[in-house]
């Protein structure tokens, strides 16, 4: 598919001051943000998020949603836009995530490192390989030699926190971002074998935002040093 | 008592139900109810005003209201015929339409909002067709938000009075026809009526659906606040920084659709008083 | 009354695995057809197909020339735009109007306004007696009042052609009288509101019934059907005096003799005078003196007492019978037409007593009370 | 015809449908339809049978059958004599206790996973019950995918049941009962065969509801191939990387569930032959 | 036969919005009450409350000693567990069982096998002649047919106390002396299958019904209902001699004579003979003999022709009816009791003609065909 020409909207669709910003589900709080802020930035423009799974957000662009923004938690849902012919010039990673351990807090089981997960009595919980942090679970998997028998692979990221915070699993792999999201419920466990696995999150202004001007302003925001900021505090790194 | 007859005397002693029939009754009753229990207790009772008046909540709770509402007048418009015709009609072939119908009760919602992609987007032949002759996008409208719903809920409607519609027999048709009274009059006086408590629990599931959904129109209508993101979708987004958050605003969903279910369902499920 | 509304011809074969319906019949307009018959011998199945419920395996069936079925040519008119009314068997009162909603239903189908209904459903129940259950639901109602809202209803269609399937079961003995009186109006033409006449033309009906009675009074013509065939047909005298059939014989059982009801009876044509208890509405128009065989005395002498109708009649015929022996009377020399056939059952000592064999003359003696007068159909 | 009545006479004419219902009845039906046709259009026929004889989706699909068809049965073990009591029984407080069944139909799938795993989990007080007393971990297993599944289909048997049974009137049960029977006896023998078309709109629909289900049980139970991963979560993982695959996947689901439902249904829904 | 089983106490009050029904009720065991009234009387409602359908506002059901009903005690003994079989106005039958499984369905509910619940059902069903139809569904059956399988049905359940309300109403006119003898034997203790008696003892019943011949052959007492009231409450032949009410008065309009069923009628203890048609099984037992005022003709000398039965009675009064006169016969010295009471209906003319006046001597003549011989209820 692909190729449809975008025309500004018609019905209950987002009128002219309005900023369509596609956005992977883990950038909702650092997302939230930088929505205020353009906002303030930007008198008149309303800043609408749609948040939800990379692929979910790239299947719509692809099939003509009226978008501005689009930012992937992974290089190959911005590919999916870019290959039908869809994404802005450049698509640039404008942050990386990287993977922690979340245990419940105290961490009652002694969980130290990757090869722990896998010790008699832990459970434990990661993501499916097709979604990014189970990707990159993946990739640890490999280079470290240690191949996990998780109770679960759920299919993202926010069911492996729950399972964890809510007590059920022991430990979950989960993104540096999450654990800090929930740092009053579960403590965090770096592991060396997560650099192998750095997670980059690109982001564009649409071929065809109805607002490409806005667009560009967005994507400047995002990258720029109030981006950078925020996404920093939320555990987020930099490419 | 005969169908539908509304007027009970309250000296008729009902047979009254196998006193055996209680425990499964109560164990189904706490398989639902308990769980929720636990939610409730769980939830943060406190940041319930917080939670619920935030500009987020009361608009996505309005939005979700409001399509369901529209959703479930439509399931009734076309789904409520479509159960007629199957029930009745003697149409050959019908019985190869019937498993049609059940396709979006199965398809998972995520790729049922897909289809509606595929079908009515952009690029989609109906959504091509939609642009070129009426100018219309159906996708990130609210329009969007009520087609998702009304295709997921639609087949509750239909089984459900199809259903009612087989056991409320003919007989009482046949004689309003000896009265002269067409099909149509028939249908509208006769047939309805008598499968009141039937479209009654159809309306209820259709709006239930509707209100609670969320694959398909995620997939289908995205999720912008104030134009397609209903409660449940913000439920889903509040889940991403705050479970504790998302599981108070659903219960404020649970509580908005109870109500309503409650104050509109006695009227239409158990006979006009 | 104008010319009689409603011909029907019709002729059908309906099969079921154990039962098969044929009938043909031709109804002239404003005729009443009593349709008698054991159970299951079809009665309501025949009703059913000509309301259109049931389609017959073959056949047609024409209403005044309108061609409503026809197996050959696929034609199928539906039930509701045959003009034909059908009273079923159960009262199937729709639960969820008002009874007087229930009777306002053809009314409002046939176009009348909201309140035109109500005020005709009103006059119908008003007629059948129930006119303080208008307000009522139909399952608060008792079995009896139910039938009879169902009988108001059905005549509220104001259909061409009638179909009453024992419309006077379940009504107590008060009641019956009157829903009998009230028929008789109706298909004579009239409309609801008593005494107040359309003085449109008669209407073509089929009742069925179980009771002889109500053919007698009700009907001009009789047929009897027996496993789903007509075995009888004819005018009710005719049926009853000269029964072909086991069935016909068996309920048969009356004498009937027309005449013109007047003071304390009937006159005959030749002036006779029978006495007897008059019926609802029976002055001075034509009417028939009904009264069964065992009412009637046979004397060889000329009795002297109570029995205001003593006739001489000639013996004609013996007919044994389970216990009794049915007297056929014959017209003695210069004696007047009607006696033909007139019937006395009487037990074989009264045979042996009396002496009696065909050829001899006899009187024949019944009281006034047990004698019916009833007004005649036609 | 009588409620039912299995045997048709063949020449009973129906009174007929007003031929205006075939308008929105196949509006609705091209509603239902035509995005699944859509799907159909665009799913890559060529890799069905690769997808399909790829281990994990086999596992998938059988784990789905069985839960489903487990969650089924127990919907009408504990549901079915829930709609029952809610439909007969005069107890006092069952107007209140009604909306408590509707629940889990406005749960947001993904709360009522959450509300089992705060109920049942290791950490819920049902939980700790259960692994104390029987050393029973509910989440991660096949059993908390049945769990789920009944918890979010029950609502669709009880609310459709206890339509029909409201629809089926209370006569021949009275009728019974002089003649002796118990109401053991006149549910088993009288009630039951009377609302069979009921039973079979609620069975279908909790059946399908039972097989789309995703949220609750990726929030419950987890998701491990052969264990918890039934189909709507793979289809879910798989569009994750591969739309395409994951749409032919979920076509897969619908006809074999469609095929299951046109087998079982006609039994249940239409009378004993 | 042994003692009767299922004495019945009841006193019972019943309200509603434009009906109260208040009743009180003592019938001995074995005893076969027929309940009569104008529609609407109440008579279906007092049933179902027997039957426990219906929880009466205030009362108390009694039978054989258990105790059914007590309002004060909010005591209410489940319809399924009273032991009292109802036949309600409709068939209602089972539409998904066939005809044996509607019919086995009372044995099977009482623990029989399933071969024995069908042997029995297959026996009831020939009882009500109705056994090629044990295969058929109901939806299958004429309304006579449907009728005829109910009352196999209730049959079935073999209650302690028997409600039947019109059991006999849509049957033709083949088959209702049959079913009326097929009661009687049932009532009379009898089990299923012609001839087979199972000796036991006779049953309690009531027995709702418009006819009065049902009420006067099957019923050893009868029980007028109106607007919820007992009316009349006696022998029926006392009812029927002395109507109290209005109701009553039009009901009752038969002459009844007990005695032995012999040869060609029936012997009076005083060792009359009345002849008549004698019913089924009348033979050598106790009987009435049942005649209707209308048929007996007054003479001032004793007549000489057909009438088997002429009785020289005394005139005790005469009393105007609508258009009748009913002429009451005492007994003259030295007569025979059973002539006390007895009804002669003639016209006002034949009053006049004979002269008749209370105290003057007459002779009452009925032809032994209008004369039937029933077997009588006890
Ligand atoms: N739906 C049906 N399927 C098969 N047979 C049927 C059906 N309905 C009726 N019959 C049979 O057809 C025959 C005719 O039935 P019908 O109802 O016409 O009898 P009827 O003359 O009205 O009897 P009744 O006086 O008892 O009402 C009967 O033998 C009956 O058993
Ligand atoms: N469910 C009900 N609610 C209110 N009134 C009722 C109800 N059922 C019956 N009635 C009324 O109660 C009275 C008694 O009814 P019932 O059915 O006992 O009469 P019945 O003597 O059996 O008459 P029928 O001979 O017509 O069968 C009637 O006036 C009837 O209208
Ligand atoms: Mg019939
Ligand atoms: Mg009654």
């Amino acid at each position: 598919g692909g190729g449809a020409q975008p025309s500004s909207g018609a019905g209950g669709q987002p009128g002219e001051g309005t900023l369509t910003v596609s956005a992977a589900a883990s950038l909702t709080k650092v997302f939230g943000e930088l929505e205020k802020r353009f906002e303030t930035d930007n008198p008149g423009v309303d800043v609408v998020l749609n948040l939800g799974s990379s692929s979910t957000l790239a299947e719509q662009i692809v099939h003509g949603a009226p978008v501005d923004v689009f930012a992937a938690a992974s290089p190959a849902t911005m590919k999916t836009v870019a290959d039908a012919g869809l994404a802005g010039a450049e698509q640039p990673v404008f942050t990386t995530n990287k993977l922690q351990i979340a245990v419940a807090a105290g961490n009652p089981k002694g969980v130290t490192g990757f090869a722990d997960l896998n010790k008699p009595g832990v459970i434990t919980v990661v993501c499916a390989p097709q979604v990014p942090c189970g990707a990159a679970t993946e990739k640890v998997e490999k280079a470290s030699g240690i191949a996990l028998r998780p109770a679960s692979r759920e299919p993202d990221v926010k069911s492996v926190v729950n399972k964890v915070t809510s007590g059920n699993a022991d430990a979950g792999v989960v993104y540096l971002t999450d654990v800090l999201d929930n740092d009053a419920k579960v403590d965090g466990v770096s592991f060396p074998e997560a650099d192998n696995a750095i997670n980059d999150y690109p982001v564009t202004a649409l071929k065809n935002a109805p607002h490409a001007a806005l667009a560009a302003k967005f994507v400047e925001l995002v990258r720029g040093e109030d981006g950078r900021r925020a996404l920093e505090a939320a555990g987020f790194g930099t490419p | 008592m005969i169908p539908g007859a509304p007027v009970r005397d309250r000296h008729v002693v009902g047979v009254g139900l196998p006193r055996v029939l209680w425990v499964p009754a109560l164990v189904g009753l706490a398989l639902i109810a308990l769980p929720v229990v636990g939610l409730v207790v769980r939830a943060d009772l406190a940041r319930f005003p917080e939670l619920v008046t935030g500009g987020a909540a009361l608009s996505a709770l309005g939005l979700s209201l409001r399509t369901a509402a529209v959703s479930t007048l439509l399931c009734l418009l076309f789904g409520g015929p479509l159960a007629a015709v199957l029930a009745r009609s003697g149409a050959p072939g019908l019985r190869l339409i019937r498993p049609i119908v059940l396709l979006p009760l199965v398809l998972p919602p995520v790729v049922g909002g897909l289809a509606l992609l595929y079908t009515v987007g952009r690029t989609g032949f109906g959504g091509r067709v939609l642009e070129l002759w009426f100018g219309i996008t159906v996708p990130f409208t609210t329009a969007a938000v009520v087609l998702a719903q009304t295709f997921v809920s639609m087949p509750f409607l239909v089984v459900s009075l199809e259903g009612a519609l087989r056991t409320a027999g003919e007989r009482y048709e046949s004689v309003a026809a000896t009265l002269g009274a067409s099909p149509a009059t028939v249908f509208r006086r006769v047939t309805l009526p008598l499968v009141l408590p039937g479209v009654g629990s159809g309306l209820v599931l259709a709006f239930a659906r509707a209100l609670g959904e969320f694959g398909a129109t995620i997939a289908f209508a995205g999720s912008l606040q104030g134009t397609t993101q209903t409660l449940p979708l913000l439920v889903y987004q509040v889940r991403e920084v705050d479970v504790d958050g998302a599981v108070a605003l659903s219960l404020v969903l649970v509580v908005v659709a109870v109500l309503v279910i409650a104050v509109a369902r006695p009227r239409a499920a158990e006979g006009l008083g | 009354m104008s010319e009689g509304r409603g011909r029907l011809v019709a002729e059908l074969t309906l099969r079921r695995p154990s039962f098969t319906l044929d009938v043909a019949l031709e109804i002239p307009a404003g005729q009443v057809v009593a349709v008698l018959g054991p159970n299951g011998a079809g009665k309501s199945t025949l009703l059913d197909t000509l309301a259109g419920l049931l389609r017959p395996d073959a056949g047609r069936i024409e209403l005044d020339g309108r061609l409503l079925t026809d197996t050959r040519t696929r034609v199928h008119v539906p039930a509701h735009r045959r003009r034909v009314g059908l009273l079923a068997q159960q009262a199937l009162l729709f639960p969820h109007l008002t009874v007087r909603d229930n009777v306002a239903f053809g009314p409002r189908c046939a176009g009348a306004s909201r309140a035109e209904a109500a005020r005709l459903a009103g006059d119908w129940l008003a007629d059948v007696d129930a006119a303080d259950l208008a307000a009522r639901r139909p399952t608060q109602l008792s079995g009896g009042q139910a039938q009879r809202v169902a009988l108001a209803r059905a005549l509220a269609g104001e259909p061409e052609l009638l179909l009453l399937d024992e419309p006077l079961s379940a009504l107590d003995v008060d009641v019956a009288p009157a829903m009998r009186a009230l028929l008789r109006r109706v298909l004579g033409g009239g409309g609801p509101g008593v005494g107040a006449g359309h003085g449109e033309a008669p209407r073509t009906a089929l009742l069925v019934t179980h009771h002889l009675l109500d053919a007698v009074v009700l009907a001009d013509r009789v047929l009897v059907l027996v496993e789903g065939r007509v075995v009888e047909d004819g005018p009710a005298r005719e049926v009853l005096a000269r029964p072909r059939s086991p069935f016909g014989a068996r309920i048969a059982g009356l004498n009937l003799v027309s005449g013109t009801a007047c003071e304390g009876g009937l006159r005959t044509d030749d002036g006779t005078l029978v006495s007897g208890r008059p019926g609802h509405g029976t002055n001075g128009g034509p009417a028939v003196a009904v009264f069964p065989p065992s009412a009637v005395s046979v004397f060889r002498d000329r009795p002297d007492g109570s029995p205001r109708n003593v006739f001489p009649v000639l013996l004609v015929a013996l007919e044994p019978h389970a216990e009794v022996v049915r007297m056929r009377a014959g017209v003695p020399a210069g004696g007047p037409d009607w006696l033909d056939g007139l019937a006395a059952d009487v037990t074989p000592a009264a045979v042996a007593d009396l002496g009696a064999e065909p050829g001899v003359p006899l009187w024949f003696a019944v009281k006034a009370n047990e004698v019916g007068i009833h007004p005649a159909t036609r």
